[in-house]
């Protein structure tokens, strides 16, 4: 009745299960005992109508001592030898075990396999054979905890630790980091599929997802990234440099910086600006504008970026936006959903996010409607008008508090487009 | 456990130590310090450590026990003395119980792509 | 110190009198009072953390806090709880007032070191809350100083993360060294006091069982607390110097860190609910009218808790990644501390056999004690057997398991002193029926609390979480609404207290409940000199009833 | 000032209104003890630390602490040694009521101690110029490898506990010092001189471990006793 355990998954499981009962019977047990006497105790000699009773002086009896030093004794042996005999069980090196590269950083989890195979925040492993884990963490201590499997093992990143299980049943199953690492530790997750030995072969011998990143050059790479993380909304590609400096013949460039000094454009520079905007700013451009990419760009990531800008020799024509998606397509959503991809696609998510947290821009939880105050001190509802002309002409009536940093998207966006992004921004609650 | 409430040892307050042993155990500690740097320079592997750390717990005992009066002193006194140094033998202990015996799994080395 | 400051006539709170008297006090009984009001204004304070951070919780997904805030709170409830409450706690407060009267005494050993140590406390205190205020921009100066922003790495300062963490970790952690080092010095006092000042007669087989409980504490205070303060200034030295003793990127082992701070922190969990099992044992055989069931066992049991308390600390680090042989060594010397503690419990029950039982609010609080301890001591059976603390650690499980061993014990521990020697310390009675009122306040939403926590722990949630998957909404609604509960009650009783200690009209006779220790033979409010002429101790304090022949003494 | 407590400048034990003064004096050695007790748990720590990162980093240990000069550490053995054996010859002083012995003996300690941080202040200094110091630019360069970091780490923070501590230890035998200029010490009352030995003697007793285990623990070579 009492059993709140997840699903026994792995070979020790259903050891740890009886150890954990057997130890919740016993107390609950030895607590009725106890709590009931000193309640019956409490009743049966309770003082009557206000006046104390003879009492015996009784002062101890050496007899009952030793009972209740010897029986407690006893049990906490028993426990005692079950909980290592079932740790030293789940601590076994086996012979065939699977080994996985298990690497833990702040807020993620990757994976490597003997095929070279790299996934990240989930893993496959075949059912009935024993898995090694080997962990290591690249910044603070993590712990990797498997509930199903009934194991845990910190992650240190001073030296490897191992972490031994056998899963006995396929299945997706839940992974937490249980050691404190910071703002995302609650994020920190990551999932098992437990499958067959042959859906495993065929995933593990499955590289078509590297193939394609490998065929790619890290330039091209760049420049997806260049649009997917919204770089396209301040850095310009055709040399205008209005709110941000403009990425063509950026790199090797001597930068005057706000502060006076000088810096000239290599890759420690971009990676440093990209991952903290606000440690060197270019001069007579506004601080604290361009959010912080720390732990959302992963290393290669940012090679691939520093490739595309140092690719931008000369000025560039704006770069039609990603290829329309297929009409058809398109008109089965609702407007909300289209205004939703637009969201998105237009990199509106860079400066604008849903979850009322303030990045560059205004966030779009709940703004639909809303009064504002804007800069010349008038106050606007933010209907209909408002927001098209925001989109359309966006230096026009911008909000007190926030900077004119957002490009126009005059002749980029068609009406219909814009008023799909208005009945998105009405269902963000 | 004696609950006496002066210690005194018949010469009033505490006992005193005469200044001919004070003058004994000065010349035994330089001593003792002369052996410990003599011992230092000869290469004795890993037995120098062991040796250093005896010659070093003699000259302690020299200082606690004449210096200090702890020789004179009440059993309480001697309790409070040791237990502090029982309980940083606990703490090497438990360091040296973990470290040395952890067995470090070997990472996997991925093929080169 | 003029003469007059030890007259013998008026009591303790009017004379002498005025401000300047109270600041330079170095009367063992005013000292505690200071301490008091200090460390009760930081159990509402850190108890507040605990009701944003419960409401936070109610509902998966963030609802007003973001993640940073979330972690900062928890910090802060862990850190003020334990270090600026229930550390100085029971023994700073009821021992620092209770002690010299027990055992006969006028003062501490060293009463200018007992002053000393109240405002290196409060030195301590300034410093953590300074470190604690978020980085605004009118207190910008503070950010040159190095008040960077509160800490968020838990009360534990785990390296490497607090290593690297922006946040004003040197001076939190130079506040937790000050508050330790006000904490040895209390301690050695009591150890001194305890040796020393007892009265003619009052051999150690005569002392009260809560003075036995304060040496044993004493004991730890004193021992295992510099431990501590030579890793919080290697954190120090780490983040100013890189002196790579921590760091796992300059070679330093964080493993390390963990040992030297459990060292500490595990024994502090004694010396938070030791005071409290000497409460519960003068308590109880006063309201039973009968003496305290195997006397010499439950001081031995002190004792022994203190003494193995030392050498089980890695049971917070089995899975950490230390060595299997150490982990299976200190899970087997974890259980010799659950012994003694089973052995008191069963003494104060059997106690109550045949006696005469009035429940007045102590008494209530006590018997509370008895079941919120059981429920501790069991759940912490779960997490000293080795492979099922694999699968608790970390998790909800632990969370409850110690806010049934802190605050089911400690703090209800002091509740239940606070009522017991209400009189004693003002001279005046407080409403029975209110107490029990903010008993049943407390009992309830206490329980309510942590209950589901329970749950949570077996389902697997991890704690320090502030966001968490939908299965685990449920529990987490019930504690909260618990929680409320449970703040409501402590404030309920406290200000009834409060309220009777200021306002009350009801002068309490010198005895009110009766009892045979030594500090209700003087009277209520003491004297400044405790008593009038020093005390001949003839007996034990607890022959209550009467003397039956052929009886095992 | 009379070299013994005559008759008419004998000052008895100070009244304390809450204790006689054996007890007085008991509590107050006990009292001592136990903060020695604390010291010497304080220092554990740091020498538990040791302890591991010796056994973890051995070879760069050794080698490290050759670069310490073992004869200035030999040399502040023997000069705290000889202030503790003039500390011990104080409290017997004291404990005859000679309050201008025990003056002088006090004085000699005291001077031993200011001779103890000016020989570590060579060292530091030595360290300083050869860029081992924490914090300094070769500190903090990648290339300064890291395992002597451990070592000068533990060095710096052993040995700068350790003078804080022999800084202490002399501001207290300062305060009995003063007394003793006053004739406040005689057969029934010599507290502060016995508890300032005491703390004094713990001090020494610290550094006797410190030398071996800093200086000694690499084989320090015969012919460059004071640094190259």
């Amino acid at each position: 009745m009492f059993n709140f355990m997840p699903e026994q998954a792995s070979e020790i499981a259903s050891n740890i299960d009886w150890l954990n009962s057997l130890i919740l019977w016993l107390s609950v047990f030895f607590t009725v005992a106890i709590v009931g006497a000193m309640v019956y105790f409490a009743v049966r000699y309770r003082r009557r109508d206000g006046v104390d009773h003879e009492t015996p002086r009784i002062e101890g009896s050496n007899a009952l001592e030793a009972v209740w030093t010897i029986v407690p004794t006893v049990i906490c042996v028993f426990i005692a030898y079950y909980g290592v005999a079932f740790y030293a069980q789940m601590r076994e090196e086996k012979a065939n075990a699977l080994e996985i590269n298990v690497w833990a950083q702040k807020w993620k989890w990757d994976f490597e396999y003997a095929s070279g195979k790299k996934t990240t925040a989930e893993f496959y492993v075949p059912v009935n054979r024993p898995v090694k884990l080997i962990m290591k963490s690249r910044d603070v201590l993590h712990s990797f905890f498997l509930p199903a499997m009934r194991v845990k093992r910190d992650v240190l990143p001073s030296a490897y630790n191992a972490l031994y299980f056998t899963p006995i049943k396929t299945g997706v199953y839940q992974t937490f980091c249980t050691e404190y690492c910071g703002m995302e530790h609650s994020g920190m997750l990551a999932t098992l599929h437990v499958v067959s030995q042959a859906e495993y072969d065929r995933w593990v011998n499955d590289r078509s997802e590297e193939i394609a990143l490998s065929r790619v050059t890290p330039a091209e790479r760049g420049e997806k990234l260049y649009n997917q993380k919204g770089c396209n909304a301040c850095h310009k590609l055709d040399g205008s440099s209005a709110i941000a400096p403009s990425f063509v013949k950026l790199f090797g460039r001597n930068e005057q910086l706000a502060d006076g000094t000088s810096v000239t454009v290599d890759e420690n520079y971009l990676q440093e600006s990209i991952l903290h905007p606000n440690a060197k700013i270019v001069k007579g451009y506004p601080p604290n504008l361009m959010p912080a990419f720390e732990g959302q760009v992963s290393d290669d990531e940012i090679q691939a970026l520093e490739a595309f800008i140092k690719s931008l020799t000369t000025a560039k024509q704006e770069q039609a936006a990603a290829a329309p998606a297929d009409p058809a397509a398109l008109a089965g959503m609702s407007p909300a959903d289209r205004g939703k991809k637009l969201y998105n696609e237009k990199v509106c998510v860079t400066c604008h996010s849903l979850d009322g947290s303030r990045i560059v821009g205004p966030s779009f939880k709940g703004v639909y409607g809303r009064k504002q105050k804007i800069t010349t001190g008038q106050e606007i509802v933010a209907d209909d008008a408002y927001i098209k002309e925001s989109i359309l002409n966006s230096a026009a009536k911008v909000v007190e508090g926030y900077p004119p940093a957002m490009p126009a998207y005059q002749g980029q966006l068609s009406d219909a487009e814009v008023s799909d992004i208005i009945e998105f921004l009405k269902t963000v609650k | 456990m004696s609950h006496s409430h002066s210690d005194s040892h018949g010469q009033g307050l505490g006992h005193i130590v005469p200044a001919s042993i004070f003058k004994k155990v000065f010349a035994t500690l330089v001593f003792l310090t002369i052996v410990t740097v003599a011992v230092s320079l000869v290469d004795l592997g890993s037995m120098n450590i062991v040796v250093a750390m005896l010659v070093a717990s003699c000259k302690a005992l020299l200082v606690a026990l004449f210096f200090m009066h702890l020789k004179y002193e009440n059993p309480l006194t001697w309790v409070y003395a040791f237990f502090p140094i029982l309980l940083l033998a606990t703490l090497l202990g438990g360091v040296f119980i973990d470290n040395p015996m952890r067995h470090a799994p070997a990472p996997l080395s991925a093929p080169a792509k | 110190m003029s003469d007059t400051q030890h007259n013998t006539q008026g009591d303790y709170l009017h004379n002498p009198s005025g401000l300047w008297s109270w600041v330079t006090t170095t009367d063992h009984k005013r000292i505690g009072l200071m301490y008091l009001f200090t460390i009760l204004l930081f159990f509402f304070v850190a108890g507040i953390s605990a009701l944003i951070m419960r409401t936070e919780l109610a509902h998966a997904g963030p609802d007003f806090l973001k993640a940073q805030q979330y972690n900062v709170l928890f910090t802060l409830h862990g850190a003020l709880m334990i270090f600026l409450f229930i550390v100085p706690g029971i023994p700073a407060t009821l021992g620092n007032f209770l002690i010299p009267l027990m055992i006969g005494a006028k003062d501490v050993a060293f009463p200018r070191l007992n002053l000393l140590s109240y405002y290196i406390y409060v030195i301590g205190a300034i410093i953590a809350v300074i470190a604690v205020i978020p980085p605004v921009e009118t207190l910008s100066f503070l950010k040159s100083l190095g008040f960077t922003g509160p800490a968020d790495t838990g009360w534990t300062f785990y390296a490497p993360y607090s290593l690297d963490t922006g946040a004003a970790i040197p001076w939190m952690v130079f506040a937790a060294f000050v508050l330790g080092f006000s904490s040895i010095l209390t301690g050695l006092n009591f150890i001194v006091t305890i040796h020393k000042l007892r009265a003619p007669g009052m051999t150690w087989d005569r002392l009260p069982v809560f003075i036995w409980g304060s040496y044993a504490t004493a004991v730890i205070q004193t021992l295992a607390t510099p431990v501590v303060g030579i890793t919080l200034l290697l954190v120090i030295m780490e983040r100013l110097m890189g002196v790579g003793i921590f760091d796992a990127k300059l070679g330093g082992d964080p493993v390390l860190y963990e040992h030297m701070f459990w060292f500490y922190s595990h024994p502090v969990v004694y010396i938070m609910v030791l005071p409290a099992f000497g409460i519960v044992g003068e308590i109880i055989p006063v309201f039973s009218r009968k003496p305290l069931f195997g006397y010499k066992m439950v001081c031995y049991a002190s004792l022994a808790i203190a003494i193995v308390g030392f050498f089980v600390w890695a049971h917070h680090m089995f899975v950490a990644g230390i060595s299997d042989f150490s982990a299976i060594a200190f899970s087997v010397i974890t259980f010799g501390v659950a012994v003694p503690t089973a052995v008191k419990v069963f003494n104060w029950v059997s106690t109550m056999y045949k006696g005469s039982i009035s429940f007045t609010t102590p008494m209530l609080y006590a018997m509370g004690f008895v079941f919120l301890f059981m429920v501790a001591g069991t759940t912490g059976i779960f997490l000293a057997t080795l492979a099922v603390d694999v699968f608790y650690h970390d998790t909800y499980f632990v969370v409850a398991h110690f806010h049934y061993t802190i605050q089911g014990g400690a703090v209800i521990g002091l509740m239940a002193g606070l009522h017991f020697w209400f009189p004693k310390i003002t001279g005046k009675m407080y409403n029975e029926l209110a107490g029990k009122i903010g008993w049943v306040l407390v009992f309830a939403g206490f329980n309510l609390t942590f209950i589901p926590q329970f749950i949570l722990g077996m389902e697997g949630m991890p704690r320090r979480y502030f966001d968490y998957l939908p299965q685990f909404q449920p529990m987490h609604m019930l504690s909260t609404v618990g929680s409320f509960i449970n703040g409501f009650g402590y404030t309920f009783a406290l200000l009834n207290l409060f309220y009777a200690a200021m306002f009350s009209k009801v002068k309490a006779p010198a005895n009110p409940w009766n009892s045979l220790s030594l500090e209700w033979k003087t009277a209520s409010p003491p004297i400044t000199e405790n008593f009038a002429e020093t005390p001949i101790v003839t007996e034990g304090t607890y022959n209550y009833g009467r003397p039956v022949e052929g009886l095992a003494h | 000032m009379s070299s013994h407590s005559t008759a008419e400048n004998y000052q008895g034990p100070p009244h304390v209104h809450h204790m006689d003064a054996p007890t007085a004096y008991s509590a107050a050695k006990l009292g001592m003890w136990l903060f020695l007790a604390t010291e010497i748990l304080l220092f554990g720590g740091l020498f538990a630390a040791f302890a591991l990162f010796r056994w973890m980093y051995l070879e760069a240990f050794e080698h490290a602490s050759q670069q310490l000069a073992w004869g200035w550490g030999a040399l502040n053995t023997l000069v705290l040694l000889f202030s503790s054996f003039t500390a011990a010859m104080a409290v017997e002083a004291a404990q005859k009521g000679n309050n201008q012995r025990v003056f002088r003996l006090l004085a000699i300690t005291i001077g031993c101690g200011f001779i103890f941080l000016i020989i570590k202040f060579i060292e530091y200094r030595a360290k300083y110029v050869h860029g081992i110091w924490p914090s300094s630019a070769e500190w903090n360069d990648p290339q300064f490898n890291a395992h002597y970091k451990s070592f000068f780490g533990l060095y710096f923070c052993m040995t700068g506990l350790h003078a804080l501590h022999v800084i202490l230890g002399m501001g207290l035998l300062a305060w009995a010092l003063r007394k003793a200029r006053v004739n406040r010490y005689s057969k029934e009352y010599y507290t502060p001189v016995e508890v300032g030995a005491l703390y004094w003697h713990l001090v020494d007793l610290i550094w006797i471990y410190l030398f071996p285990l800093l200086y000694l623990v690499g084989h320090p070579s015969w012919h460059t006793p004071f640094g190259h």
